[in-house]
């Protein structure tokens, strides 16, 4: 290749120095595995401040991750908590009981609804009279005043606001039904809840990757500011910028990777630390599993290293790019 | 090999460091360059390694006018040349061994031939000993011998050095000038600049004087 | 004072240069605004960097003030949550109106009560054939089967679970009261929720207040490496630790400054933005202010200004501490 | 004022730079110190500045065991030494005006003195007119001048200089010495590390030389 040529011919000439491509294909993985241990080995080197740098990009990487972990949880949950809600349908008086097994059939076919339940009069009697509070007045009765009841669960595909209201109407229109009921308010609640949790994770959420980036950028730039002079020597003696960049890549892909193990470790440490109290709340709703959120799966790991590297390359490149330009020899 | 045609160079300070300066340096040959302190010995050097642009005139190396050097092109034509800097500009966190052989892995020198030539070089300057060591721990003279085996290393085509033996004992500096007649030999075009008056009245070169920036006698031997 | 001695005397002898205390008071003042000035002046020099590092300190601390500025709220607004808690004392049949308002005032005497409403016999059968859902049903009663109520609220100083079940004991004991009911599991779960959020929020604060401190640590840090060379010059030359600090602490300050600036804006901004959702909620609770957060109070926002600059500073006198030691001239 | 006693200087690397080193220079007094590149003279003046510890033996200045300076009373110390580096150490990020003021500014003199002091510095090394201009914009011999200037500011007790005209030209070298030789006679204690033997020829002033690391002749004139 040139530059090898022997040192004893009488006329050296300006060569183009620009290596073959066999050899530049030769000698590119190797670089490139070198470049990747040298820079690991640099941070090795001040290992306090590298922890310190990886320590914030873990912490701002752990904070969405694990919003996510609890979102995506959140969501398996409203499915149990849409169950909450359920229509009551108060048939008239004089309906008899095939009719309503009737009926009860007819509605377990719609596709809005999940399931429908029957409530016999005297079943219903004896329900509220315990469940109710006014228990002993209500035993001075004599006929029962109560109507057959037909309870009815809303699929999960049709537990939205407006198909709720839509199946109501519809259920209302039932000949057999004498009254329609539903604690719509609460839906509506927890509707409303849901949405400004919704915005305010998007607003953290947000926040917390622009703060990843900039954290990452501004480490890479100090960084490279401080190798100002390593840049300016390098160029003098005729780096091309890819070589001078490639460094720096690794440096903010070994940053992004310490960070995201951090992030990892933080996660699952706080998500023990709420599996106290989350237990205690899934027992107040006898079900010990309806809250608890285990550890962080191994997909939502894997995203997060991969997010982690990604990002801490980007940063990297954005800071070595905007940089590299202005350090010129002087 | 380095021709300056009507060159002038204005720092954005307002300073004239060079005015209209003509001269041809030819492939093989080897000058001194020479002046008081400011008279713009390193300006001139720095417009041939293009870490400068002239402000007006043409520079021309090796038949290529810089004028024309893109960003791009500019580090393969860096490899030719040999810079010997009067701040060293080493690196401080890598070894004595891994400076000089900077410029090898550049250009993607395979290990066993990095190796070779680098201590070939280190031999030449005395060093061979330290290719371990970081730069702090060497004294001024021992940085600057290091700064001169990593310019030479490569095997350039054209070596520029500025005071390359301002930190060093007259023996020493003899002993530099010679390995830079040796290149100089083998065909390598050499331009040096030096306020060692003494030393290169002994050695029957050309000398370039610059006063205030301009070119004031080309003694030709 | 030492050092201006003339240059003429014949013989120099080694002073001690340390100057006297009253030059130094005199010069105490003006060489403090001069590193003040001139340290942000060294950060206007870098307007980009200095705003992207400013920019990481004000997310991180936006979140725990945003935090704050919710808890806050939340804390007031527990007051009237808590007016959900209401317990239903049920009169025995025999017990006549007029000892039942005596029974009323005697209550509302109690420290542990903030109200006593009482529903009339006639009005609470009326109330609950108006929502019980079994309207029409109830309608065919021809005797009132329902007893007195009185409705107990309890007052916010004792709405703490065993306070409210000590109470519930204390109104079970009268002589005229025949049945006594609360909901007690929607209190406890409302407050294992209460529990969950403030391990959560503690959780984040606590990592978030470690961010600020990691972010400026390492700002600092990494501008001290990037002025090594200045502060070996500086040592050399015979510079007291002291003084080459100064700068660097004075630098910790204007970044916590201007990251706390940025934290108060994105607070606010954030308030904005889920001020209509939280509007939408509170009218849902029949309450337009139930859940308005408005903006940053002025004493938070000074607070967290204080705060800002104060860690900065500290961030700036570790980071300092730790490296001015290690940089000595070679 | 300064006496070395049976001084040794040990590098971690393994090297003795110094070996048992005894020399006294009285106050007032005004010596070289030459040797080949390595021989240790930048080590010695470094004993002398407290960059650098001694192995074994007693560094005594002004009549103070060296040993005897904590880490708290060397500031004060270093404030009567005037100090020119072989690296200039200058910073780049203030101007040359910045630059000298600064062992005035570090030692709480005011406003208006600073400026007098400054300009009167600048203008004994001829760069009184380069005051507002940055480090990086001088050529190398302006550098090491301003040094030279920040050295002499203060009105030290003891100048202490690393090979301070290095970058140079002959005219401006004898120039530099003979301010150095001006502030020895109002009683100043000069110290000087040089390679230009030719012009220490000419002093008439004390050489001290040194081989590796040993003191081997103390020339009296
Ligand atoms: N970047 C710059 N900006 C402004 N002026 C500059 C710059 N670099 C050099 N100069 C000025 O240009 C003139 C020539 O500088 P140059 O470095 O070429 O001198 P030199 O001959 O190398 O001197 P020396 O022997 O002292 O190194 C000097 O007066 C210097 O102040
Ligand atoms: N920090 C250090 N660690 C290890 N070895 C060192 C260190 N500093 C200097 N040395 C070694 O000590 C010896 C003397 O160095 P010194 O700098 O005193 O030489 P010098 O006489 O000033 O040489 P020059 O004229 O080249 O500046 C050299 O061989 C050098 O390699
Ligand atoms: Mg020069
Ligand atoms: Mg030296």
């Amino acid at each position: 290749m040139a530059g090898q040529s022997s040192g004893t011919e009488s006329q050296v000439q300006l060569r183009q120095l620009r290596p073959s491509f066999s050899s530049r294909f030769k000698e590119f993985f190797i670089r490139h595995l070198q470049v990747f241990f040298y820079s690991l080995g640099l941070l090795s080197r001040t290992p306090f401040s590298t922890l310190l740098t990886a320590a914030s990009l873990g912490i701002a990487l752990a904070l969405p991750a694990g919003l996510y972990v609890i979102l995506d949880h959140a969501k398996q949950l409203s499915g149990d908590f849409d169950s909450i809600n359920q229509i009551s349908l108060f048939m008239k008086q004089d309906v008899s009981t095939q009719a309503i097994e009737r009926l009860q059939k007819k509605l377990n076919a719609w596709p809005e609804i999940a399931q429908v339940k029957h409530i016999d009069r005297a079943a219903a009697l004896k329900e509220f009279q315990e469940n109710s509070g006014f228990g002993d007045a209500l035993k001075a009765l004599k006929a029962n005043p109560l109507p057959h009841l037909l309870i009815v669960y809303p699929s999960l595909t049709h537990n939205e606001p407006e198909q709720i209201n839509r199946l109501l109407a519809d259920l209302k229109k039932l000949p057999e039904v004498d009254l329609v009921q539903l604690d719509i308010q609460w839906l509506q609640r927890l509707y409303a809840i849901i949405h400004i949790a919704q915005r305010g994770i998007f607003i953290i959420g947000a926040l917390l990757a622009l703060a990843v980036l900039l954290i990452i950028g501004n480490t890479i730039r100090l960084a490279i500011e401080n190798r100002r002079s390593e840049i300016v020597v390098m160029k003098l003696i005729g780096a091309t910028d890819s070589f001078i960049r490639r460094p720096f890549l690794y440096t903010g892909f070994w940053y992004g990777l310490f960070g995201s193990l951090i992030a990892i470790l933080l996660v699952n440490l706080s998500l023990l630390m709420i599996s106290n109290p989350l237990t205690h709340l899934s027992s107040l709703y006898n079900n010990s599993k309806l809250f608890s959120l285990g550890l962080m799966g191994v997909n939502t790991s894997l995203t997060l290293l991969v997010s982690g590297c990604v990002l801490g390359w980007l940063g990297a490149r954005m800071a070595v790019g905007r940089h590299l330009k202005e350090i010129e020899p002087k | 090999m380095i021709l300056f045609d009507q060159v002038s160079k204005r720092y954005p300070g307002g300073n004239e460091a060079l005015s209209n300066v003509n001269f041809h340096l030819r492939q093989g040959e080897m000058a001194f360059l020479t002046g008081h302190s400011g008279a713009g010995k390193s300006t001139l050097l720095k417009l041939i390694a293009l870490i400068e642009r002239t402000t007006t005139g043409n520079v021309i190396i090796g038949g290529k006018n810089l004028h024309k050097v893109s960003r791009h092109t500019l580090p393969y034509l860096r490899r030719n040349m040999g810079i010997i800097f009067q701040d060293y500009q080493l690196l401080y966190d890598r070894t004595v061994f891994d400076n000089v052989a900077l410029p090898l892995i550049i250009s993607g020198f395979s290990s066993r031939e990095v190796k070779k030539r680098v201590h070939a070089a280190l031999d030449k300057v005395g060093l061979l000993r330290y290719e371990k060591k970081y730069p702090v721990t060497l004294s001024g003279g021992e940085q600057q011998r290091v700064s001169i085996a990593r310019a030479v290393v490569n095997k350039p085509a054209l070596l520029l050095a500025d005071e390359p033996t301002g930190n060093l004992d007259p023996d020493l500096s003899l002993e530099i000038m010679n390995l830079f007649m040796a290149f100089n030999q083998v065909g390598v075009t050499v331009l040096i600049a030096t306020h060692d008056i003494p030393l290169i009245k002994q050695l029957d070169k050309r000398i370039v004087h610059l006063e205030h920036g301009q070119l004031l006698t080309v003694e030709e031997n």
